[in-house]
């Protein structure tokens, strides 16, 4: 299974991507060379036809179940789609129906304390809206609706401290 | 000279106040809390206490223990850094009180400077500019009025307890002001517990442009120039430079002798800097005074050849300044860039972890200061600043120039941090032109900025990588060493804690 | 300006030629061995070529493969550092044929000034000073004889066809003449096929010191004051400076004009450095011309502001330098250490590995120019710098104090380095008043350096240290995390190195 | 078995150490704390009644075996002999005789060429005369002998080229 097919994230045109084992791969079906080293868990020196691209990347274990990549290349900000070609048959049999997963919890990102509480249960929100505010490493953090939701439920209220990972707030 | 001095902080400029102690052949005591245990100005001192828990209310912040300390380890003068203990009077004189000196300003000058309506005062006094408006609670409305009146609108309501931007308010016009005076007070109220307020003159979109204060403790002073510290986020000074772009020789001839006359106005000593606010016509106000070194101060040093903490140790020690003004040459221009440990796409939250792959820019014209390597870790006790990132160059473009080279070489694996913030802030025509004030940031850069369109290149990078990922996921072999890459230096770092 | 040149060389210069191609712009072509396909320089260029096996002359050597590099990438000129081709004519010839800039001087001005005669014959002309004697073979012994009675023992026999102190021979004394003469082309004779010989007036311990030059392709050239680089072992430098403290107004000019004429005399062009003797009463000789960038080139650029690889890559474009000689303000004091991975305390015998731990000094007053990071290897195919470690202050002590800083904190695991002999070097009375010559490490330090004793707190520390070691050989569980600590890092390169 | 004597070899002054399980240790009967931590696997972090010692280490399996721990402290060369109670103790019933291990084999520390070569099998050679200099990494380096000696073996010849921990001669 060599066959991918890649995407930026909300963008409709499609690259076909085929690897060859011998440092060699097809994109839109012209050929490369390739060779590239992992520098560190998140970053990765890539050579494609001898030019170099440092890619950082973003662990996000959420973005990977969906097919999602998140690339900083040369301070530019790329949010790939890439499936193989299994992705692409459930795709074709779900008839591209098939929901992506969707995050529901809020955990705390770091101890810390909650200064403000903006809803409450029922509520609805607008993305981008700042749902709570955590107040840690002497700085006002936003948390904020990645997306338009309801609040089903909420597990904290104004001044309590938590830890790290703590469940917050869950989406419906 | 002192033999042996102690640092009462942490990080970089722990680090900082060590290697310039080392150069002058001075001993130096560390402290750390529980989790600085190994950090690596605990590592570089020449002596290192511990002082508590890993919080700073617990440990950095414990004045008395610091003396203790001081003591038991022969110490015979404490730096405070900034932050932490830096400008508390209370401190100050602690030290004093326990035959240590202070390498800063005295009890007083702290106090004095420290608060905003006696410096102002000083700031009068010593015929400093000053925004236009009172600096002492109002009465009633009538009178808020009638002040309005004379400074003419906007003008900004503020409590005299304030800070934060809490119990403020903008008044554009008269009609406004009885509500918004209510308003203000209310929140002073719930905030400081006092609901005094005073009314100022509204500068629209200041630049803040600061000088670089020296004072002996024989009478004399000198300016180094001036810091352009207007690319602010949240009151944060993310990018420094200087010279500034507005500035003169007349303006900063003009600038910097108000400054030094409101330092000496006030007996103040050591290392200052006096802040001010500046007009789109170059008209400036004085701010308030930080009266202590400033994260900012390697843009000076880089253009004076000072070495500002040698300065410090040889004021506290009781020196006359080597220098007078008319020998303080300025060349050429330096940049600082913060580089910190935060998320810049998801609203700058502080990023924690260890930092599992540095690599850094040197070479021709950069210098860091930092306070952190390889293997180091970002902890939510303190503050999320890896680094300072200093450029140095004959000009401007020059010193642009090798920022963006540095910070493009600058890769950090394990945390996220706000390199390419910076770089497209260094980008924007704001800074290249140097057209910019306090508000720009929030007011225009984070609206405006939005991610230009991935070229063809970096597509095919990305696809590329996310294939390989895509493929690595599904092969076990690459997999497994991915992960036992992280895995395996954790165990590593279980054992070094073992002890 | 060009819009990317290749560059022909690998480690700290690749690097260093990189920073300042991107702060102008120009896209960098890299090449690498086998050996270099990771490397620093590969990884921060914005192309890297494979060109060939490890060995130099399998790789950075090949001038045909270099050209078709360029050529292939596009590169419009070349960068060839120093070392492998820079100072082959040939190659800057076959640069020019192709249609490709070499970023040095001209195929005439390398052959010219790189031959020691012809370069004797331009001072000669040039009315630079050359040591006294005959630069052409000499045909008998009595020839010999009438020379050394005109010039005055000591004198020096020398291999025409010389170098690496072959074919060399003092003589003292009229009487010793024939026999060393004799033995001196003996020696020429076997070891270079040739027993021409010449004699020179011998100077006794004298200093090196040398003057940096840019010219233009338009008969404009500077000096850019000197660099005292008597600190030498086995004819390497090991640490250079300047000023030299040797040097005033007057004899800086002296002999800087001298360096200028010579240039100009020979039609050279870009950077390049004039090399004199200096005797023990400040009389100087021309020694030989380096037709290229040289490794201890940061401290003039520390001292003038200036960044040298620009200038060079202006005049190689055919730009006319921005300045004149009476631009040129020479600031401060600036040290160069380079860093070397061999052990000084077995004869400097070169240390391979893997650099798994560094540590490092930065902040005011330090530049390092660097081709290795951490996790990176010395290897047997190359030299054995690691870097280039630079100070920078208002003057000599305070340099030396921010040298002594930054070697002090300077860790490496891994290899070997002469770190600690930096330090003592630094630390000698010779040093410390700047009264050395290039015989001062070989004659007096050598010799007299041993270890001072350890104070008692190194022994209580030494105690420690081996009863923990000792101890934890027979604790299994430690035993086994210190050899995984190495073991897992070197799985994880394995991996690294998979593809 | 907590109970170390160490000395600096060649010196005859003995100290005593003592450590104990709680980050203390007694030197020569005076009561010290200590932590440490490996910085790498030949960098120690020393910390000893809050002074601060960076040890830098060889790991010379040699010395080892005969206690010895070679340390570099603020660029001090120290040579360490350390003895536990065994040690001590095998000391004793050998009544001093026991010889240190001698080295025998001179081996190559890295590829390169064998430039010149000083002796012939049976020389009796001098600590610190030079038996062989190698070519490598463009540097002429001299092997010398470690100490006074007899020439058994030559291996090598003048320009052969030679691997790293290549046998070049042995001793006797």
């Amino acid at each position: 299974m060599s066959n991918y097919q890649t995407n930026i994230t909300g963008q409709t045109e499609l690259n076909g991507v085929f690897l060859n084992g011998n440092n060699e791969f097809l994109f839109n079906d012209k050929n490369y060379t390739y060779e590239y080293k992992i520098l560190d868990k998140s970053i990765l020196l890539l050579r494609i036809n001898d030019k170099n691209y440092i890619v950082e990347y973003e662990l996000n274990e959420d973005e990977r179940e969906n097919n999602e990549f998140t690339f900083n290349i040369d301070s530019h900000k790329i949010t790939m789609v890439c499936k193989n070609e299994l992705d692409i048959l459930v795709d074709k049999i779900a008839g591209g129906k098939k929901d992506k997963k969707q995050k529901n919890d809020i955990v705390s990102p770091m101890p810390g304390v909650i200064l403000k509480l903006n809803v409450k249960e029922g509520d609805e929100v607008k993305k981008g809206d700042v749902i709570l505010v955590l107040e840690a490493m002497k700085m006002e953090n936003e948390i904020k609706a990645i997306r338009d939701c309801k609040i089903k439920k909420i597990n904290v209220e104004e001044k309590k401290s938590v830890n790290k990972n703590e469940l917050l707030v869950i989406l419906e | 000279m002192f033999k042996k001095i102690l640092i009462a902080n942490r990080g970089e400029i722990a680090v900082r106040v060590i290697n310039t102690a080392r150069e002058m052949g001075i001993k130096t005591v560390a402290v750390y809390s529980d989790f600085d245990k190994y950090s690596l100005f605990a590592r570089k001192a020449d002596e290192a206490f511990h002082i508590g828990a890993s919080p700073a209310a617990q440990s950095y912040l414990l004045a008395d223990k610091l003396i203790e300390i001081a003591k038991k380890s022969g110490a015979e003068a404490i730096h405070p850094g900034y932050g932490f203990l830096s400008e508390r009077g209370y401190f100050a004189k602690l030290c004093a009180d326990n035959g240590i000196k202070f390498i800063g300003p005295s009890e007083h000058a702290i106090d004095f400077l420290g608060s905003k309506t006696n410096a102002k005062d000083i700031a009068v006094k010593a015929n400093v500019p000053t925004v236009p408006g009172t600096h002492y609670a109002l009465k009633s409305v009538e009178e808020a009025k009638e002040v309005a009146e004379k400074i003419g609108y906007p003008v900004l309501i503020k409590a005299s307890a304030g800070g934060g931007g809490k119990g403020m308010r903008v008044v554009n016009e008269s009609k406004d002001l009885e509500s918004f005076m209510r308003m203000a007070q209310n929140e002073a109220r719930s905030s400081f517990g006092d609901d005094s307020v005073f009314i100022e003159k509204y500068v629209l979109d200041p630049r803040h442009v600061e000088f670089q204060i020296l004072a002996d403790e024989h009478g004399n002073a000198v300016h180094l120039g001036e810091r352009e510290c207007s690319m602010q986020r949240r009151h944060q000074k993310v990018i420094e430079e200087t010279p500034s772009v507005i500035m003169d020789e007349a303006l900063r001839t003009e600038m910097g002798e108000c400054a030094k006359r409101l330092v000496l106005e006030s007996g103040y000593t050591n290392a200052g800097t006096v802040e001010f606010i500046v007009d789109a016509d170059n008209k400036f106000y004085f701010l308030e005074v930080n009266t202590r070194l400033q994260v900012e101060h390697p843009i000076t040093e880089m253009r004076t050849g000072l070495d500002l903490v040698k300065e410090q140790l040889k004021i506290a020690y009781g020196e006359k300044l080597s220098f007078r003004q008319e020998d303080i040459k300025l060349h050429g221009a330096a940049i600082e860039c913060r580089i910190n440990a935060e998320d810049a796409d998801n609203n700058f939250m502080p990023s924690i972890g260890k930092i599992n792959y540095m690599s850094k820019e040197g070479g021709n014209g950069i210098r860091e200061d930092s306070g952190i390597e390889q293997g180091d870790e970002i902890s939510v006790y303190y503050d999320s600043m890896i680094s300072k990132l200093i450029s140095y160059g004959p000009d401007r473009p020059t010193a642009i120039a090798k920022m963006k080279r540095a910070l493009k070489g600058y890769k950090i694996g394990g945390v996220k941090t706000n390199i390419s913030f910076l770089l497209s802030l260094l980008e924007s025509d704001a800074f290249m032109s140097g057209q910019y004030h306090t508000q720009y940031i929030e007011k225009t850069f984070m609206k405006e900025m939005k991610d230009t369109a991935a070229t063809k290149d970096m597509i095919l990078a990305a696809s590329l990588a996310s294939t390989i990922l895509k493929s690595s996921n599904g092969n076990s072999n690459h997999k497994a060493v991915l992960k036992n890459t992280s895995e395996s230096k954790w165990a590593i770092r279980k054992f070094d804690n073992f002890r």
